[in-house]
């Protein structure tokens, strides 16, 4: 390891990641945060190294599972915090919750909580680039289960059919939920499926933050050289449950236990340390940042707005006043 | 809602006389009924229990509505409330059938459809706006409901009246004597008129010596207190009561293209009201009555009819119907049969006439009796046959005492 | 200028591909095959298939991908062939099309324009004939619209177009080789609904297909002295409450005619408002003549038969006018 | 009880006969049945309603004496008796 500066970057991701993600549990036990809250503890090399290798004018479309990917593309942990709070300051203002984290600013399209919705809208955007002649990335994140939706193979084909500059990222936890990999897919290489569509392909150690950074930019780079798509499938596991309230009937403590003891942040840090490419010092003063971090970003939401029940409506339909801003397209 | 004469297509529910849960018995009057004629009290024809008062005080409803149901002895409660069938078209807008033939259960047909009288929220509106009585709408629209043009068309009608009578347009409320009187005005028209246009009348007259008779209820009274006299009317309505029963063919109904005998003589008496207009309740199985019970059911009657608080049955039950203008100076009244009824007896102004009797001339009290009959039911000669009779009667007074 | 429907639809799509580059016709058939109903006939040929997008079979997927591009700055026509594949295709509509604007906190408008054949009469059976439009019509976040006349089927399209919000629009099969004289084709609005006949007695409610068979109930209908006004819907979603109401308020009566199924239909929803905003102007029930509860079924005379008619219109009228007439 | 007290009941007897009648319009010395639409039903049960407050038995031969209201008062205050309470 030369780039102390990347594993600084990456391990600096993790923690402000696993960090704000288990505060989000402590409030939901606390109920400041209702609804669905899908966490994203031990995924967090995936996001961390494949956010990494985007440019800041890609496009990322994202899951239910976002707020690691929301966080890492720059949305600002307190406005996060505050959507989940359900207030006004927060990136959805208050309408979206933790499924909807968006910020039009960053390009971010979205959590969609529809397993695969997101795909075909990734190729949409990707399919306007491409006619505008925008030489970006979109990067669209799902997780094993959207595999094996309809739109999944929809937007891979047409992707690959009209050459559009996607780069799928597939978030394989093993689970769909609680259906395991094996029990949801008869060809579970999900890396074939992609293949089938003569859509690159590339598997990576989704524990590894390294190993991930390292896929990404290459499909990354793929994607921009060839204006075409590329599909990444990171091994990846969630530590916690599929959501808050599962008692996870669906598999073994002895395999969570195994699969912590892979755990991405403890790994990359002794890593870091032994190679010393970081410090003691550098870890604390992560953790040290991101505990503000967490803290200011609490301090933002309880210090929020609910939104007058008066504006209920709003944002249904557009207002008419509101111009449409419109690129200059190729002819 | 029981039909209590051919004019009658409504009454409005005035007051229950009974509760769920009371025990009634045939012949109970259950409640008191507004119609264009007159208050009327509403028998029921069944033995039971109460157990639902359909139709609300203050309601207008269609003949031939339910207006409550009776458990049968013996009988349970099904539901809490059992909505009644939904009504249907055709049904809805036909007279009921008699409440006599109302099946058990019920204190009118079951299967004749009931609702609430509809009004469409125009209509409605356009009443309150025009100051129109709106259960005094008769409805021509979808159902018979009441639809803006019948309320333009009743509002026309009450300023023609109302720039006739008064110079203000004052809100009509229900049963008011004027109002009461128009609608009655306009039930007559329509029974008259349709006994013109349907029946075929064929009259006859005949002049009967009342001295006999006279002498004996003049002796008969002498010896009573003024609560026990009995009036010469009674006689003659005892009379008509008796001949009818033998003459069959003028008691009974034209319906459906026949005669129907009626099994009892329920003898109408036309009386007039006060305000103007006429009813004709019946007094029922007058044959069967003493001279004293039928003078106190024409006391009754006559108060009753003018206090407008007359009983379903009275109004629907007649079989014939007897007229008396006699006090009022006439010698004798040629009537109008009331439908589905086929004979109509009137008597003028009992007068001395000079009479030619066995050859020699002498001063009589004598009355002009008249038969209006319907030619579909009978023929001339046995009407004659039928004024025969009453005069027979009349001449031995005394046969008709018991 | 005898112009039929579906010149109409053609011209607007091929002047709406000339007015604006970032407009994109996408579906399937629309480019090489001219489209299902030859609506996209010589598209291809002038604006190559760059802009005429042939896609596969994938209705889900080519909606999705409309959005998105709706998204990233183009304007994107699909082509769903009927409103029974659009199913496929709901859950982009449904989930996202109409609820982005919304999760997002008002950040992401959908500009998004879908077509669609709906509607029956061409013995197409169960799987091609049914009018789901109510369906679409219950979804806040969405724009529908039903062009029933030649002009429409032309002048909807350039303010959908230009709506920043996801427009859909039914086009029924019935009326493509319908024609009308028409002077120019221009573009129309898509917010209010149309009063196409003027009449005093009863108001009759239609949209799409439905507006003619109630014109010429209209038409029957005035002969025996029933006046009768037509209004032409238009936009289903948002309904022009005002504009019923208004008739509805002159003439106390109303006939909603909607060829899809009765229950839970937009004829019921075009009900229930009349009652909620006129109850006290009407004369007589609120009544509606809607397609019999069966799938479609093949045979003629049963479809026919399924169908509201004119003759149903006649009758539903005349009922409320009950014995006055 | 005075002459102008019988006058009084009979009047109000004869007005729960004929509600319509305006009893200060009814003339002492007119005939009754000119000013009043009485029937022979009408005119026993003005007689009961007489005999009923007033206690006199009228019988049906004097029936034809009594024309006007002034008759009526003037036999009621021959043959009556004090009224009870």
């Amino acid at each position: 390891m030369t780039d102390t500066k990347l594993a600084h970057e990456l391990l600096s991701d993790m923690i402000r990641v696993r960090r704000m993600e288990e505060k989000c549990a402590e409030l939901y036990s606390a109920a400041k945060i209702r609804g669905f809250l899908h966490l994203y503890v031990g995924e967090e090399a995936v996001a961390a190294g494949s956010l990494r290798a985007l440019a800041d004018d890609d496009a990322v479309v994202a899951t239910y599972r976002e707020h690691a990917h929301a966080l890492l593309r720059g949305i600002p942990m307190t406005s996060i915090m505050a959507e989940m709070f359900g207030k006004q300051e927060g990136c959805s203002r208050g309408r979206g919750g933790s499924m909807h984290l968006f910020d039009a600013s960053k390009r971010f399209y979205g959590g969609n909580a529809i397993v695969a919705g997101g795909l075909p809208l990734a190729v949409g955007i990707a399919l306007a680039d491409a006619m505008l002649q925008q030489k970006r990335v979109t990067a669209c994140y799902f997780g094993d289960g959207a595999v094996a939706e309809g739109a999944f193979h929809e937007s891979l084909n047409m992707a690959a059919l009209w050459n559009l500059p996607v780069l799928f990222c597939c978030e394989n936890n093993l689970y769909a939920m609680g259906t395991a990999l094996e029990r949801e897919h008869s060809q579970t290489d999900l890396t074939v499926k992609a293949a089938s569509y003569r859509v690159p392909t590339l598997a990576v150690d989704g524990m590894d933050v390294e190993a991930c950074h390292d896929a990404a930019q290459q499909g990354v780079d793929h994607v921009r050289d060839t204006g075409g798509p590329f599909f990444i499938e990171f091994r990846t596991y969630r530590f916690r449950a599929h959501s808050m309230f599962d008692p996870e009937l669906y598999r073994d403590k002895a395999e969570v236990e195994q699969w912590r003891q892979r755990d991405p942040i403890r790994s990359f840090t002794q890593q870091c340390l032994r190679d010393g490419t970081l410090s003691d010092a550098d870890v604390r003063g992560i953790e040290d940042s991101a505990a503000a971090e967490i803290e200011a970003a609490v301090a933002f939401a309880e210090a929020g707005t609910w939104e007058d029940v008066e504006d209920l409506e709003r944002d249904v339909l557009t207002p008419p006043s509101e111009p449409e801003p419109m690129p200059e397209p190729a002819r | 809602m029981p039909s209590l004469g051919a004019d009658m297509d409504e009454g409005t529910l005035d007051e229950w006389l009974v509760k769920p849960g009371d025990k009634v018995t045939r012949g109970q009057i259950v409640a008191v009924v507004e119609t264009t004629k007159a208050a009327v009290e509403i028998e029921c024809w069944q033995e039971g229990t109460v157990s639902e008062l359909v139709v609300p005080v203050g309601e207008t409803v269609q003949v031939g509505t339910v207006l409550a149901t009776l458990l049968e002895p013996g009988e349970r409660a099904e539901k809490p409330s059992r909505k009644p069938p939904r009504p249907s078209k055709r049904a809805a807008a036909k007279p009921a059938t008699a409440p006599s033939r109302a099946p058990s259960g019920a204190v009118a047909p079951p299967t004749v459809p009931q609702r609430r009288r509809w009004v469409s929220p125009a209509a409605r509106r356009l009443a309150q706006s025009l100051a129109v009585d709106i259960d005094a709408v008769s409805g021509t629209g979808p159902q018979g409901a009441v639809t803006i043009s019948d309320v333009e068309h009743a509002a026309a009608t009450i300023e023609h009246v109302a720039a006739s009578k008064e110079p203000a347009t004052k809100p009509i409320t229900k049963a008011t004597a004027a109002d009461r009187a128009a609608q009655m005005r306009k039930s007559i028209a329509a029974a008259m008129g349709r006994s013109k246009r349907e029946i075929p009348h064929y009259y006859l007259a005949q002049e009967i010596i009342l001295d006999n008779a006279l002498t004996w209820l003049t002796t008969r009274n002498a010896q009573r207190s003024i609560d026990e006299r009995v009036l010469p009317a009674v006689l003659l309505l005892k009379a008509v009561g008796v001949a009818a029963q033998r003459f069959g063919e003028f008691n009974g109904f034209w319906r459906d293209d026949a005669f129907q005998p009626a099994t009892g003589v329920h003898v109408g008496v036309g009386i007039s009201l006060r305000a103007g207009g006429l009813v004709a309740p019946a007094i029922h199985d007058v044959p069967d009555k003493k001279l004293d019970e039928l003078m106190d059911n024409l006391s009754d009657l006559v108060a009753r009819a003018r206090s407008f608080s007359l009983r379903s049955s009275e109004m629907s039950d007649p079989t014939i119907t007897v007229t008396n203008l006699g006090d009022h100076g006439v010698d004798a009244v040629f009537g109008i049969i009331y439908p589905p009824q086929v004979a109509l007896v009137g008597f003028g102004q009992p007068a001395q006439r000079v009479c030619v009797i066995d050859g020699g001339i002498r001063v009589v009290t004598a009355v002009q009796a008249t038969l209006a009959a319907d030619h579909r039911a009978s023929d001339g000669h046995r009407g004659a046959l039928f004024l025969s009779a009453i005069n027979e009667l009349l001449q031995q007074p005394d046969l008709l005492e018991k | 200028m005898k112009t039929s429907y579906r010149t109409a639809v053609h011209d607007a799509l091929r002047d709406a591909l000339r007015d604006d580059p970032h407009v994109v016709l996408m579906g399937e058939d629309v480019g090489r095959y001219g489209g299902t109903y030859a609506a996209s006939k010589g598209l291809l040929e002038e604006f190559g298939p760059d802009r005429i997008r042939d896609t596969p079979l994938s209705e889900l997927g080519f909606v999705g991908i409309g959005i998105g591009a709706a998204l990233n700055g183009l304007r994107p026509i699909v082509e769903v062939m009927t409103v029974n594949f659009s199913l496929l295709a709901l859950d982009q509509l449904v989930n996202t099309a109409a609820a982005l604007r919304h999760m997002s906190g008002g950040q992401f408008s959908v500009p998004l324009v879908v077509r669609m054949a709906t509607g029956a009469g061409r013995q197409l059976a169960a799987q091609h004939s049914h009018s789901l439009e109510p369906w679409y019509a219950h979804i806040p976040g969405i724009k529908v619209v039903a062009p029933a006349t030649v002009e429409d089927a032309y002048g909807m399209l350039a303010p959908a177009l230009a709506d920043p919000d996801p427009v859909v629009i039914f086009e029924h099969v019935q009326l493509y080789n319908t024609s009308a004289d028409v002077e120019a084709l221009t573009p129309t609005d898509i917010s209010r609904a149309a009063v196409r006949r003027g009449g005093t007695d009863v108001t009759l409610v239609a949209y799409g297909g439905s507006l003619w068979k109630a014109m010429d109930a209209a038409n029957e209908l005035s002969l025996g002295g029933i006046d009768c006004e037509v209004i032409d819907l238009r936009v289903l979603r948002p309904l022009d409450d005002d504009t019923i109401l208004e008739s509805v308020r002159k003439t106390h009566r109303a006939v909603v005619i909607d060829e899809a199924w009765r229950t839970g239909s937009l004829a019921a929803e075009v009900m229930a408002r009349v009652m909620e905003g006129a109850f006290y102007d009407l004369d007589a029930p609120v009544a509606r003549v809607c397609s019999k509860e069966v799938p479609m079924p093949y045979a003629k005379h049963l479809e026919q038969a399924a169908l509201p008619q004119t003759a149903n219109i006649v009758a539903a009228v005349r009922n409320l006018f009950g014995e006055q007439q | 009880m005075t002459e102008e007290d019988t006058r009084g009941v009979v009047l109000s007897v004869l007005t729960t006969i004929a509600p319509e009648i305006e009893p200060d319009d009814i003339r002492d010395d007119v005939l009754l049945r000119d000013q009043v639409d009485l029937d022979s039903m009408d005119w026993l049960n003005f007689l009961r309603g007489i005999h009923k407050r007033l206690h006199v038995d009228i019988p049906e031969a004097d029936y034809a004496s009594l024309r006007t209201l002034a008759d009526v008062v003037g036999y009621v205050e021959k043959n009556g008796s004090k009224p009870v309470g």
